[in-house]
């Protein structure tokens, strides 16, 4: 079984870990490990999810108290040996709260929860996330959360658009009021990304709706090279 | 030794109050009398709609698991087995409209979790007053907004469903939702307690005061005495509606497959309504043993406690189990990992009584079967001649209809363009599209959602196993087969003819599946009746359940459980009245190649579109054309040929099946012309047609 | 004359408080074992026009009870103080 | 000894706070137009044992900026008041 070894944490209130599973496993054939949130080995793996769903109730606020897991220690380290990792809608908001990622996600602006297919279009294909994406493509992609809303003071915003850390944009706007149509942002080395929506969820042939499959290729793409 | 107040406050009559003494041979304490209360409530023992449920047919060859069970279970083939349930939580709803639809869900959640499976869609069945009320849009938005939080958090996808509105539903909001579990034990986990001297195990959130008096108070009480009720409950800091937490309601879910995978867990039951006392009582008397129950071990949230009050609690996220002696320790690690509580709270007993300590004192002492099965049962009367509104109803004739023409009709001065009434039709909000909503729900979680919600006649959820845990994931098999699933009622329909009105309901759930290329399998049903003391309801009731009976027979699609909500009433100035009989049809089908089913949208420019089963008689009574455009309820609508709609539904699947059909929608409430719309608004293409 | 008013609005002490409870967890967690009791609710600030202060305080208490808080499951306290001379 | 903490967190004025607007105009519909800057926050209560007020206000600061505040976003008053005697 080559490819690329992939780690899914689970919290407790995680939703998505297995359908990340059923991609990187089921339909991409690649070793995957899914990691209680108290473990702290994360050698082996090559990148590491931090999946969808609501990772201790969202208390307080989502993402807050996940922070604190005794994994979270080992993924700053597996980031800091040049290890990729990924946070998807709650792994997101995870990682901005952890510090890995700048800025937060807030409440949506319509207040509601939205669950919908919205158009995304690809800001850098330079980037082992998006290599596999024709230049300036626009693509569908699932949402669905409440507190999608990303948010980060003027400075903040200025240095994510001059050092190309904005990865994805909702297109035409943004459905949760997020600044810039922010979607997705990574940090300067471009290892670790975050979004809002769901590439996990566009993947499967059996399923309507795959244009998050050149996503997952170019992550296999950047580790065959 | 119990005054006449004390006997109603409990909900229990003078007679029923001797049978207990008859049962016990002494009068009950207090404590054994609040747990008779809540488990012979209608709402728990079914005692005026049991006896009409009986003629449904609820075996077959697919059937696994019938009525009697936390919920019924079908055989997909493979050894894939699917339970499923409805379960309605109007009262609470119409009191505190979030907690109350949250809790709906978390209850019928856990009702398949106790099964053994692992729940892998919700659809819910919703009905509101007028939204022109403010109130009735406050009470609708916060609905949904109490089923998407619930849904959401717990990472179930809400991938189907209804929502209708009607005057009669002011007040007493229906609020139904049903749940499809995929099994992962090799067999059933049934709810009996077996093996005498094995422990009883509590496991999930902790107790507290929430929701005491849940069940009798869904039964016996209208709404505005809720309200009353609520007001006194409201000074003494005990709310009767409980509240509850996805959060531990989704680690629950994960905890429970982990325990059941042991295979040390004897049997399982959700502490729902009327909480310990029933999951207790019923366990003991399914199994024919006893159960000792020890309240000191119960994890409380608050301090002080009563015994009643323990029993009664209707507090969320909890579970009662019965495990194999010697393996609690190994359970009890599984549910601390999710960070639940996990007590030894007593034993299995031979003898068939549930016994509960408290403080080192003997409180109850109780035959099981006296509180479970022993319940009383009232079979009433049924009317021999239909209530005079029904014949003066059958009596309207459609010729005293304003005139019209080919180009419209006469509606007070001015003549109202065809095109103009079916825009009107397409803007009620029964009809209206209710994308607002479903966008709310997480639809897609889990990765099997293969027809989203607005796509098609019913819900289509891939079947594929995801029974793995923490550590290397095993290969996964790829699958093709899939699940269907729909929610079906309508109560102006029953309310003028009870018994073919239900048959339609049935009928109309089995096209829906078949219009997405599905077998129909099974029954799962929710009856939504007012008063059964009222001999028009229990009439309504009693021709509802005949028309379900038959047509289930008919359509072979057996009943393999479902739920009974009554004394829903909604409150008018000439006093109380009851909501319109309504039936809500939950029904599952098998699609064995998710590549062979289709939605409800024109595909391709040229395709031809045909009319399946044009002979089939037409009236416009109880139609939405007659409410919406002429506010008129009224009229007899047309019987149900339950032959020609096998037909119709068998060419509908072969069709699909062969790759001829590229898309296929039922007509159903505001018939073919809102039908046709439906098809060009889901496909965002035109069509031209000419009818017969 | 313009007052500001500060709502607090908490869980009836018998409801079920999760996020409490789930926060005061994590605390320990991270050490601060001596924290407990800990309740979580909402903080409403608004500024409202009113004649006086008695008078403001009764309408605040009327958009508690209307609007503000739920009185099923919730408690509210209400603080009005003047703003500006 | 012990103390009784009050700690009010608030959105930064300059993140947009769609719920208070949203509840400000819900007030409005309702006639109480009278109203105005309505915010909504989050208000924590809590206790703690500690050796006196200026160490247990020390100590509630640091859960606020470790755990209780999102600095990025959100603004935090503490009030701390000892209990009983």
């Amino acid at each position: 079984m080559a490819g690329v070894r992939f780690g899914i944490v689970v919290f407790p209130g995680s939703n998505c870990d297995r359908d990340v599973a059923w991609v990187t496993r089921g339909l991409l054939g690649c070793p995957t490990r899914l990691i209680w949130h108290r473990e702290t080995d994360l050698s082996g793996l090559d990148v590491v999810v931090l999946p969808g769903g609501f990772s201790y109730g969202d208390y307080l606020r989502c993402g807050a108290i996940a922070r604190f897991a005794p994994v979270m220690g080992s993924l700053k380290e597996h980031a800091a040996r040049g290890g990729y990792v990924l946070g998807i809608c709650n792994g997101f908001q995870i990682l901005t709260e952890a510090g890995l990622l700048p800025g937060a996600l807030v409440r949506n602006a319509n207040l509601h929860f939205i669950c919908d297919r919205v158009g995304i279009c690809v800001e850098r294909q330079d980037l082992p996330w998006t290599s596999a994406y024709p230049q300036g493509s626009t693509l569908t992609l699932p949402i669905a959360h409440g507190e999608g809303r990303y948010t980060c003071d003027p400075d903040t915003l200025k240095q994510l658009q001059d050092r190309g850390q904005i990865v994805f944009r909702y297109a035409p706007v943004a459905p949760n009021g997020s600044v810039d149509n922010i979607a997705g942002i990574c940090d300067p080395s471009g290892r670790i990304l975050g979004l809002m929506p769901h590439p996990e969820r566009a993947a499967d042939p059996d399923l309507p709706g795959q244009d998050g499959i050149p996503f997952w290729q170019s992550i296999l793409r950047s580790f065959a090279a | 030794m119990y005054t006449l107040e004390d006997l109603k406050a409990h909900g229990l009559s003078l007679d029923e109050y001797q049978k207990i003494q008859q049962q016990l041979g002494r009068d009950p304490n207090p404590t054994e009398l609040a747990m008779f209360g809540v488990m012979w409530s209608e709402h728990c023992c079914y005692k005026n709609s049991r006896p009409l449920l009986k003629n449904f047919p609820t075996t077959g060859e697919r059937v696994v698991v019938g009525p009697g069970e936390n919920a019924g279970v079908v055989d997909l083939g493979e050894g894939d087995w699917l339970a499923f349930k409805i379960e309605s939580h109007n009262h609470p709803s119409a009191v505190e409209p979030f907690q109350g639809a949250a809790t709906g869900v978390g209850g019928i959640l856990r009702d398949i979790l106790t099964m053994g499976a692992r729940p892998i869609a919700l659809l819910n069945s919703l009905r509101f007053g007028p939204l022109t009320d403010p109130r009735n849009r406050r009470l609708m938005a916060r609905v949904v907004e109490g089923i998407a939080h619930y849904g959401n958090c717990v990472g179930v996808p809400t991938v189907g469903g209804e929502v209708a509105v009607d005057p009669c539903y002011t007040g007493n909001p229906l609020v139904n939702v049903m749940t499809l579990g995929l099994l992962e034990t090799p067999t059933v986990v049934k709810s009996a307690a077996q093996g005498v001297g094995n422990p009883v195990l509590y496991v999930g959130s902790t107790t507290g005061r929430d929701g005491i008096r849940g069940a009798s108070f869904a039964s016996a009480v209208r709404v505005s005495e809720t309200e009353s009720l609520l007001g006194e409950h409201c000074q003494q800091d005990l709310p009767a509606v409980q509240v509850g937490d996805p959060f531990l309601g989704k680690c629950l879910i994960e905890a429970c497959l982990e325990a059941f995978a042991t295979g040390a867990v004897v049997a399982a039951q959700d502490m729902g309504a009327a909480g310990l006392t029933c999951s207790t009582s019923e366990m003991a008397a399914k199994g024919g043993v006893g159960i000792r129950l020890d309240l000191d071990g119960v994890p409380a949230r608050e301090s002080g406690l009563q015994a009643w009050e323990y029993l009664l609690s209707e507090s969320q996220e909890r579970m009662l189990l019965v495990a194999q002696k010697g393996h609690e320790a190994e359970l009890i690690e599984i549910f601390q990992r999710w960070g639940l509580q996990a007590r030894v709270v007593g034993e299995v007993l031979a003898e068939p009584v549930v016994e509960v300590w408290h403080q080192g004192s003997r409180v109850v002492e109780v035959p099981a079967r006296a509180l479970a099965e022993e319940t009383p049962v009232y079979v009433r009367p049924v009317l021999q001649e239909p209530p005079t509104y029904v014949q003066e109803a059958w009596q309207w004739d459609p010729a005293t209809l304003p005139p019209c023409n080919c180009r419209g009709i006469q509606l007070g001065q001015e003549i109202r363009e065809w095109e103009q009434v079916l825009l009107q039709l397409l803007a009620s909000p029964t009809l209206a599209s209710k994308a607002w909503i479903y966008r709310q729900y997480d639809h897609q979680v889990q990765n099997n959602t293969v027809l989203w919600p607005g796509q098609g006649d019913a819900a289509v959820i891939r079947i594929r196993s995801q029974k793995f845990g923490s550590g290397e994931v095993p290969a996964l098999r790829p699958s093709r087969k899939a699940v269907a699933a729909t929610l079906d009622g309508n109560g102006r329909w029953v309310y003028l003819d009870p018994y073919e009105g239900a048959k339609a309901a049935v009928a109309e759930a089995a096209r829906n599946l078949s219009c997405v290329g599905a077998d129909p399998l099974a029954v799962t049903d929710n009856l939504n009746f007012g008063n059964p003391e009222n001999p028009v309801v229990y009439w309504q009731l009693a021709l509802a359940c005949q028309g379900i009976g038959d047509a289930c027979r008919a359509l072979g699609t057996p009943v393999t459980g479902g739920n009974v909500s009554l004394y829903n009433e909604t409150l008018t100035p000439t006093g109380s009245q009851a909501i319109y009989p309504t039936p809500v049809i939950g029904m599952v089908g098998l699609v064995p190649d998710l590549q062979l089913i289709c939605g409800q949208g024109w595909q391709q420019a040229g395709d031809l579109v045909y009319l399946l089963g044009s002979q089939a008689p037409v009236s416009l009574g109880g139609s939405e054309y007659l409410a919406v455009i002429h506010q008129k309820v009224t009229g007899r609508p047309a019987p149900v040929d339950l032959e020609l709609e096998k037909q119709v539904q068998a060419a509908c699947r072969h069709g699909i099946r062969q790759g001829w059909v590229r898309s296929a929608h039922d007509c159903s409430d505001g018939g073919l012309a809102v039908a046709l719309a439906e098809a060009c608004l889901s496909g965002s293409q035109g069509a031209t047609l000419c009818l017969p | 004359m313009q007052f500001q008013a500060q709502i607090q609005i908490h869980l009836r002490p018998s409801v079920l408080d999760p996020v409490g409870a789930a926060v005061q967890s994590s605390l320990h967690q991270l050490g601060h074992t001596q924290v407990q009791q800990v309740r979580i609710g909402k903080h409403i600030q608004l500024q409202l026009e009113a004649p006086d202060a008695e008078t403001a305080h009764r309408q605040v208490d009327e958009l508690c009870h209307q609007l503000l808080a739920n009185p099923v499951i919730e408690t509210y306290q209400i603080q009005v103080d003047p703003i500006g001379g």
